[in-house]
């Protein structure tokens, strides 16, 4: 009983405080929690929460508790749920707007997942492709982690065997995509 | 309030119940009586609708005669208002016979009341018109005292009619009054219990005195039970050797002649006209010679086994055991042993029980949804 | 060919067995030729006496096949049927005549092969079981 | 008596077609039934068991008033009724006019096999070099090209199907009685005459043409064509324009003179299309545009041989059309992914599949095994919502019918299995929304079907076994998988094939799922007046439903049929006098049908007119080559006329097909049908040639079937019956939306109601549930409604008036009215319409009655209508469902809560957006196309939480002043939620308002809930046992506004079968009471379960009331004398068959 106390969902807080969780709401609203995407989830082995249960917490207002959770950032956009859900319901969009939403927030428990793709973005910006020795240096710097580089070493000689990672440091003048991102930016600030 | 009282009986059995059908008879609500009387041209007891009291002198309801069974009378009596109560004094096979009438609707309980004796059997109507020749209440006398002293009822070599030895019901449980010889003082009161509101009701208000039942009653009751059923028993193992296959039922049966006299006495048979009687067996010439044509020989009058076959599967079920068929026979034909011995599986099959209860409905007009399984499909 | 050739009559009911008997026909589903049908409206309208008397006739089976229970066109015709043939299996064993003889089925409209096949045994087990005794010397 | 000649066509052949024609046939319209299908009974000719008996049971819908107008015997076989015209294969090609009168199409494809010829002897089958799936064992087996659609119907004539059939002619030539004639095919008998004077021209033209299987010559020049013209007929003349000699122009006009009805299209290159048009004013058809392909050759071919056929289209004039189109079902296949593998994964089969396996008829004669390898299936499973409440397939529906389909069928398996088999049925809401649907429900339950919540997404193949594996997601949130012998895909429903085309042919709008479209507040009404939808054509209904909508269709038939006069020309059918032979000896005529020498061979006449001459009843036996020709029938009639007998036994084929002729026959020759009687020689024929050689010549066999008929129809007589005389009046009980429109369906036939009203006014529940869930406003139609009543010169309306005592039987019923000011009357009627409604039933659950803010879902509505409650001001409500529903004592599902809930709770966020919603469900019932209110409320941002029985919510509600607080456990999270509720609504259900008494008094009875006892759930859903009483509304069972309205139209159609009579006829099969025998012991009263018997004290008679009699003979087997006879099958008659069957 007391355990439920504790963990017990107060519904009158569904309508305060879930701005935030507002616009991805909407999107799941006509959820039936039917476990459709829970099962054909590929990587819900890995999640804390199933789908099913990070998308009724989503709908029952439970912003903090859906941030807390790695579900979403584990969400690999295969889009099975997307096909399979009876309602027709853009799951793995939902998925992504949730790991915006976190980016924002900078929560602690997915900054490695963060910065990884924020420098990978970065590189792409700068040079039209990724240069794994800077994307690489710029995040184990960013990490602040003197051991993580250990943890990759094995995983960096092998692709470097097979000369899938550029060695030479950038060079060759400025990145050609900027303007493309620039451009993107420039959009979703208008819309 | 007196569920058991006393009918005197220090001047003879049958003066004392006399006198007690005159006690009742002297009711006003009581409009007759209806008992075995000795006729007064011969010596011959026949029930007996009596308005006069004196008339009852004639009463014998223990005479060793059962010419007939009376619940048909009491159908003909009660199957629509009769304007006054009649009190019946019946046999406990008679009631039973009676009870099953009544579920048939051809008598009904309304303005009856039923007096049921302890039933020590009777004669077959052949042998006691023999006996009889001679006083009948002395008779009665010795009959009595064979039957209640240990004996089985024979006076003069005459027995029990093989029916009344089989019988195992012989307390008329469905009575309103039962008047009890089994276990009782015969030389000085007779107890007669009400079993029923409306024999309750009778009984207070005639001036009895109160008693309780004999605590001797239940062993004597025992003790005939267990004999009738040894007897039935025997007689049920002789009956089914003499009739375990097609061709020896048809040599059972051989000297019937199709005169359904059995149907006629027997008293749950109620329709007014058998099947057999009607035009449905009125064959066509050109059946008959069909039959014989296909099996070469063909006895006349036909359908006798069907006829009896028949009765067994549409009374089968209510046969009471009276034995009249017997008695009707002309030829002699052993039919009760045969009808009481068939029908006995087919009550048990259906755990019916003729003139147990007005509540049993007779097995062929109900069913219930699951039941009999064992019967269905050919495995 | 000195084979026994039993005879069966088979009373059934109009809704369910007929029309099944009738589908085992159109689907080419054969049975024995023993089977002599006799159409009723319904198993509840069998009267014992229709048993007693094929029997006594000679014949060496009797069949009443009706509807499922539940199924009966007319409510709770077959329920009345199971009664009569629990009687009449009661009392006619008594008599020397073998159970097996006599036979309850419930055969719905679609059973045609079902129908075929409860034939086909039924013949086959009342012809193990010899003539009847009503058959031949009988006299009725 | 007097008929209406007014008739109705009604499109689709299928369970509601049927009821819809029996329904119109019974009152006495002509009606014309249609199915493209070559066979009747719809997709019911494949489903043998049906919920809640788990067995058939159709052929309860045979007329019960004057059976021998229809065939008795089971309704799978066919349907035969005197007023009903069956056209099979056959489609609506145009529709015109109006209400009243309309003309319509009929176009009937040629089966090739005539039907009057084939006798159904399957020589032809075996020959057939095509196998295609069986489409009646839903593609489970295979059938050859030439086939019988369903194997039970009679006629049973083959039938071919052209996309199979490769006109090969092996059945031709195989069949015993030249019944198939491929050369007559359609096409080739459209002869095309190519006229060209290239001869590649000719020769591609006539290839492409013969491809596509037409007849097709050619000639070189114009002279040619003509004399090829003049030997032979053709249908079309493609001719070129530029030829040597004789132009086409001069062609065409000579052609045109030789012959008239040619059609003549022509070719011209492009220069002289000028010409071509102007060829066109003096009788060309068309032209085509050298150079052309076959893609261009083929289509105007094609059109110009339909429209051929169009013109020999059969038309048919009709007061009204029934559409009954039934539906189909979800094809799992046509998804874009198929996640369930059907098709893919041999043990994935649909649920129509499923039926067939456990068929008797089936491809494993019933056994459970698994179609593809005959392994017997130990674990099933049934997939729910495969197609259904699923927007990725189009289908923001519930198709209704498919929970309850998949329980029987989980029993039907455990039963098929003997105990041994695991059944489970994964769903996301068992949706047991009918009456009795719930206790069904809780018996599969009970029996060890296992119910599992979850919706499978997708099935594989297990690695080793290739076994169907299901992936699912249990409650606690832990994927499991599990691995099944068989699953099931409960297929939902889908328009019906063609519903577009016919709904367009008729103008009728689709709705957006394709389904017809029925106007607001009806189920059976269109926006086209006189066209009438009736069963699940529009969609989503079970069979009960669509019976009721069925007849409720036929209701609006007739209604349009009255409306245009029809029932006031009356056509003076005159009674056939027929000769009174009842007091002579019999003396039969027999007729043998020789059917070739199929049925007798020629050496064996001299032998049965022998053994048919032992019976001295036997005045001649005449023998008949075909007596289904007209010259064989003539040749019938001619011998009954030169010497009358007085019954006449004719041994032939199927007797079913020969009910009308009969009767025909009797008027022709004064003799009643009744004495007529025909045998089946040919099925025991066919049965010995199967048996072998030895049975085949048993000589005695067939002339023993003679002789059993015979002596049964010797000792048949006529039935002289007083026919019961009809009180041609209604009463309607009860003044709601469903007695007012019963009153006003009957009262608009022409037959005075009496409408009783306990209240003061009319109306039931509309005042208060204001609107339906799409939004429609009732308050207008009880205005109307109420109007229409008020003013119609038929209908007496008696409020404030309650019925206090009642006696009689259909077609003469006394009831006693007594007013609240204590005036009594007593009313003579026919028939009585129960529609005495229902209430919410009361609850003292979650706190109700302690606090101001607990409701129920009309004292919510009421408050917020007469403004005792703000949704402005409320933050928070919360919505119990099934409080004190579908649990014992009221273990049924009141239909209406979960829609009224939505309902509320979008009116809620209409009005205020802010306001919070949870409902509380155990299984959100939104049947139908409501299912789509659901999903609108879900994205309204209501929260729906599910509870279940063992985990009810908890209210607490300490006093007025305190807040409720409802705690409930989420099934997802496993968490409780709390809430604190500003409103706590309560949905409790419908409590009916039947009176027991009241229906005891006209002989009906309820059922355990206090709704009428219908006296069958599927096929008589709105009759009481006792015939003449029927209900409607919530005094039948819950339902909503619109479905009401429909059991009330369905009502007042079984109502006017009654007053459209002025008697009761008695059957020919009827019980008769011989009274002189009759010792009045009442046990045929006992056993008659039509309560058709009873004993009149003053006559101390045993009567039987003909019109309740339905011929079942319980009576004649319990009496013990023969006092009880079933006319036409007594006693006498099974002993002399018996006879002859042992002689």
């Amino acid at each position: 009983m007391a355990l439920a106390e504790e963990t017990a969902i107060d519904l009158g807080a569904m309508t305060q405080a879930t701005a935030a969780l507002d616009e991805i709401r909407a999107m799941v609203r006509p959820c039936i929690q039917c476990g459709t995407c829970t099962g054909s989830c590929p990587n819900e082995f890995a999640m804390d929460l199933t789908p099913r249960h990070m998308w009724r917490l989503v709908l029952l207002g439970r912003t903090e508790e859906v941030l807390a959770s790695r579900t979403f950032s584990l969400c690999s956009a295969c889009y099975l749920c997307s096909l399979r859900c009876p309602r027709g319901l853009p799951l793995t969009e939902a998925m992504g707007r949730l790991k915006q939403l976190a980016a924002r927030r900078r929560l602690p428990h997915l900054r490695s997942g963060n910065l990884f793709y924020r420098n990978f973005i970065a590189s792409v910006r700068r040079h039209g492709r990724v240069r794994e020795m800077e994307f690489m240096s710029l995040y184990f710097a960013q990490m602040m982690n003197p051991w993580l580089p250990l943890r990759y070493a094995g995983m960096g000689m092998r692709l470097l065997r097979r000369g899938k990672v550029e060695l030479r440091l950038p060079s060759r003048g400025s990145g050609r995509l900027v303007n493309l991102f620039d451009k993107v930016a420039e959009m979703e600030s208008r819309s | 309030m007196a569920k058991t009282a006393l009918i005197p009986v220090d001047n003879g059995l049958l003066p004392g119940l006399r006198e007690f059908l005159r006690q009742t008879l002297s009711r006003p609500e009581i409009a007759a009586v209806l008992v075995p009387c000795q006729l007064p041209m011969k010596a011959m007891i026949l029930p007996t609708l009596v308005n006069d009291p004196e008339r009852l002198s004639a009463a014998n309801p223990l005479a060793p005669a059962f010419p007939l069974n009376a619940a048909r009378m009491v159908s003909r009596l009660t199957r629509k208002a009769a304007g006054g109560t009649v009190v019946a004094v019946l046999r406990a096979c008679e009631i039973r016979a009676f009870i099953e009438l009544v579920k048939l609707k051809q008598a009904r309980s309304e303005e009856l009341i039923i007096v049921g004796i302890d039933c020590l059997g009777a004669y077959a109507t052949r042998d006691f018109l023999r006996s009889a020749h001679q006083d009948v209440d002395a008779l009665t006398g010795r009959f009595v005292e064979s039957a209640l002293g240990g004996g089985d009822g024979t006076v003069d070599g005459v027995c029990l009619a093989p029916a009344c030895q089989a019988c195992a019901e012989p307390v008329p449980s469905g009575a309103d009054l039962i008047i009890c010889l089994l276990g009782a003082d015969t030389d000085r009161a007779l107890p007669v219990t009400a079993a029923t509101e409306k024999g309750e009701a009778l009984l207070e208000r005639l001036d009895l005195p109160g008693a309780t039942m004999p605590e001797a009653r239940e062993t004597a009751v025992a003790v005939l039970v267990n004999r009738r059923r040894s007897q039935r028993e025997a007689m049920g193992e002789t009956t089914r050797a003499l009739t375990d296959s097609l061709e020896k039922l048809a040599a059972y049966l051989a000297a019937c002649v199709n005169c359904y006299n059995c149907r006629v006495a027997c008293p749950v048979c109620y329709c007014r006209e058998c099947v057999f009687a009607t035009d449905v067996f009125d064959h066509e010439p050109c059946q008959y010679l069909g039959w014989a044509g296909r099996k070469g020989a063909v006895k006349m009058p036909t359908d006798t086994l069907f006829y009896h076959l028949t009765r067994l599967a549409h009374m089968g079920t209510a046969c009471v055991g009276c034995g009249q068929c017997s008695n009707a026979c002309p030829s002699g034909i052993p039919l009760a042993e045969l009808f009481i011995t068939a029908s006995a599986p087919l009550q048990e099959a259906f755990d019916y029980h003729p003139g147990r209860s007005l509540e049993e409905k007779p097995p062929l007009a109900a069913f219930r949804d699951k039941e009999f399984e064992e019967v269905v499909g050919i495995k | 060919m000195s084979a026994f050739e039993p005879t069966i009559i088979a009373f059934v009911c109009n809704w369910c067995t007929y029309t099944g008997a009738d589908l085992a026909g159109t689907s080419r589903q054969t049975y024995p030729l023993n089977v002599r049908l006799i159409r009723v409206m319904c198993t509840g309208m069998v009267d014992p006496q229709y048993v007693l008397k094929a029997l006594l006739e000679g014949a060496d089976g009797i069949l009443v096949s009706g509807c499922h229970p539940g199924d009966c066109h007319y409510i709770n015709g077959n329920y009345k049927a199971r009664r009569r043939i629990k009687l009449l299996k009661t009392l006619l064993p008594q008599f020397g005549f073998a159970p097996q003889r006599l036979r309850l089925t419930w055969i719905g409209a679609s059973d045609g092969i079902e129908f075929a096949r409860v034939m086909r045994e039924l013949v086959e087990q009342v012809r193990a079981l010899g003539p009847s005794e009503a058959g031949a010397k009988m006299v009725i | 008596m007097k008929r209406k000649i007014g008739n109705v066509l009604v499109v689709g052949a299928g369970i509601a077609g049927i009821r819809s024609a029996l329904d119109l046939a019974e009152t006495g319209y002509g009606v014309v039934l249609i199915d493209k299908a070559e066979h009747s009974g719809g997709v019911l000719s494949q489903l043998d068991h049906q919920f809640p008996t788990n067995h058939c049971g159709m052929c309860r819908m045979l007329p019960l008033v004057e059976r021998d107008a229809g065939g008795q015997f089971c309704l799978r076989k066919g349907l035969f009724h005197d007023n009903i015209e069956i056209l099979l294969g056959t489609r609506v090609t145009a529709v015109a006019g109006e209400p009243g009168r309309f003309a319509v199409s009929l176009r009937t494809r040629p089966t090739w096999v005539d039907p009057q010829r084939c006798t159904g002897c399957g020589a032809c089958a075996p020959v057939c070099p095509v196998e295609v799936p069986d489409a009646f064992n839903a593609g489970l087996g295979l059938r050859r090209a030439i086939y019988l659609p369903v194997p039970h119907q009679v006629p049973n004539a083959y039938t071919i199907d052209p996309a199979a059939c490769t006109r090969c002619g092996a059945c031709v030539s195989a069949c015993p009685c030249g019944a198939v004639t491929l050369s007559t095919a359609e096409r080739k008998d459209f002869r095309i005459l190519v006229v060209d004077d290239e001869a590649i021209v000719r020769q591609s033209l006539q290839s492409w043409l013969e491809d596509e299987g037409y007849a097709v010559d050619s000639a070189a020049s114009g002279p040619a064509a003509l004399e090829a013209l003049e030997k032979a007929e053709y249908q079309l003349m493609l001719s070129d324009i530029k030829m040597a000699g004789m132009d086409g122009v001069e062609l065409l006009r000579q052609a045109r003179a030789l012959r008239p009805d040619l059609a003549v299209v022509l070719m011209t290159a492009y220069a002289t299309v000028e010409t071509a048009v102007a060829a066109m004013k003096i009788g060309a058809l068309d032209y085509l545009v050298k150079p052309f392909d076959p893609d261009t050759l083929v289509p105007m071919v094609t059109r110009v041989h339909e429209e051929r056929l169009a013109a020999r289209d059969r038309q048919v004039e009709v007061g009204a059309i029934v559409l009954a189109g039934g539906t189909d079902y979800f094809d799992p296949r046509q998804q874009e992914v198929n996640p369930y593998g059907y098709g893919r994964i041999p043990a994935v089969v649909t649920s129509l599949e499923f039926e067939r396996i456990v068929s008797g008829s089936g491809p494993s004669a019933g056994r459970l095994v698994r179609p593809h390898d005959g392994r017997p299936v130990r674990k099933i499973a049934w997939l729910q919502c495969v197609g259904s409440r699923d927007i990725q397939c189009g289908a923001d529906f519930c198709s209704s019918i498919c929970c309850m389909y998949a329980v029987k069928e989980a029993m039907l398996a455990q039963e098929r299995g003997g105990g041994d088999v695991a059944a489970t049925i994964f769903y996301m809401d068992m949706r047991c929304f009918g009456k009795s649907f719930q206790r069904y429900r809780d018996r599969a339950e009970d029996q060890g079907v296992r119910f599992e919540r979850g919706r499978i997404h997708s099935v594989i193949p297990a690695a080793d076994s290739g076994d169907p594996t299901l992936r699912f997601v249990g409650l606690d949130g832990s994927v499991r998988d599990e691995t099944f012998d068989l699953v099931v895909l409960a297929l939902g429903q889908r328009p019906a094939r063609g519903a577009a085309e016919l709904a367009q042919m008729a103008e009728l709008p689709l709705n957006p799922w394709g389904f017809p479209a029925t106007s607001p507040l009806s189920a059976v009404r269109t926006e086209r007046p006189g066209i009438v939808i009736g069963g699940a054509f529009a969609g989503l209904r079970d069979i009960g439903e669509s019976v009721i909508l069925a007849s409720a269709a036929s209701t609006e038939a007739a209604r349009v049929l009255h409306g245009a006069g029809k029932s006031l020309a009356a056509a003076e059918n005159e009674a056939t006098a027929f000769r009174d032979v009842s007091r002579q000896p019999p003396r039969v005529l027999v007729a043998v049908c020789t059917c070739g020498s199929r049925i007798l061979p020629p050496g064996d006449r001299t032998r049965w007119v022998d053994r048919l001459k032992r019976d001295p009843a036997v005045q001649e036996t005449i023998f008949i080559d075909r007596i289904c020709t007209a010259e064989g029938w003539q040749a019938l009639a001619d011998a009954i006329s030169a010497h009358p007998p007085n019954r006449v036994l004719i041994g032939a084929c199927h007797p079913y097909v020969f009910t009308r002729r009969l009767r025909e026959l009797g008027r022709l020759t004064r003799l009643h049908p009744a004495l007529m009687d025909v045998v089946d020689l040919l099925g025991p024929r066919m049965a010995a040639a199967g048996e072998g050689a030895e049975a085949a010549h048993d000589p005695d066999s067939l002339p023993r079937h003679l002789a059993m008929a015979l002596a049964r129809l010797q000792k048949t007589c006529r039935l002289e019956l007083e026919a019961m005389p009809v009180r041609r009046q209604a009463l309607v009980v009860g003044g709601g939306i469903a007695g007012m429109t019963a009153a006003l369906a009957i009262a608009d036939c022409g037959y005075p109601v009496d409408l009783v009203e306990a209240g003061d006014r009319l109306g039931g529940n509309l005042p208060w549930i204001g609107r339906t869930l799409e939004g429609h406003d009732l308050l207008a139609l009880l205005q109307d409604t109420a109007a229409r009543v008020g003013r119609h010169p038929k209908i007496t309306v008696h409020a404030d008036t309650r019925v206090r005592g009642a006696f009689g039987q259909a077609g003469q019923f006394y009831s006693t009215l007594e007013n609240t000011g204590g005036v009594v009357q007593t009313l003579e009627h026919g028939v009585v319409v129960l529609a005495t409604g229902g209430g919410e039933a009361a609850t003292s659950a979650y706190g109700f009655g302690s606090h101001p803010a607990i409701f129920t879902q009309k004292g919510f509505q009421e408050a917020w209508a007469e403004g005792r409650l703000d949704p402005g001001a409320l933050n928070t409500v919360v919505m119990i469902q099934c409080v004190g529903s579908r649990e014992a004592p009221r273990n049924f599902c009141s239909r209406v809560c979960c829609p009224t809930a939505i309902k509320q709770a979008l009116a809620l966020k209409q009005q205020n957006p802010e306001v919070a919603v949870v409902v509380l469900y155990r299984d959100l019932m939104t049947c139908g196309f409501a299912e789509t209110w659901f999903t609108r409320a879900r994205r309204a941002g209501i929260v729906f939480v599910a509870y279940g029985l063992d985990d009810k919510p908890k209210v607490d509600a300490a006093g007025p002043e305190q807040p409720v607080t409802v705690t409930v456990t989420d099934p997802v999270l496993g968490r409780p939620l709390t809430v604190t509720a500003d409103a706590l609504v309560l949905a409790t259900g419908i409590a009916p308002g039947l009176p027991a008494d009241l229906a005891a008094a006209y002989g009906a009875t309820l059922d355990q809930d206090g709704f009428l006892a219908e006296a069958e759930s599927k096929w008589r859903p709105v009759d009481s046992l006792a015939e003449g009483v029927f209900a409607c509304g919530l005094a039948l069972g819950p339902r909503n506004v619109e479905e009401s309205i429909a059991t009330a139209a369905a009502a007042a159609q079984r109502a006017l079968r009654i007053l459209e009579r002025e008697r009761l006829p008695a059957a020919h099969l009827t019980a008769v009471v011989r009274h002189g025998l009759c010792a009045r012991c009442g046990r045929c009263i006992e056993v008659c379960p039509y309560e058709a018997r009873r004993l009149d004290e003053d006559l101390d008679r045993i009567l039987v009331n003909p019109a309740r009699c339905q011929g079942c003979g319980a009576c004649e087997a319990i009496c013990p004398n023969g006092a009880a006879v079933l006319n036409g099958l007594g006693m006498a008659q099974i002993f002399g068959m018996l006879d002859q069957a042992l002689a």
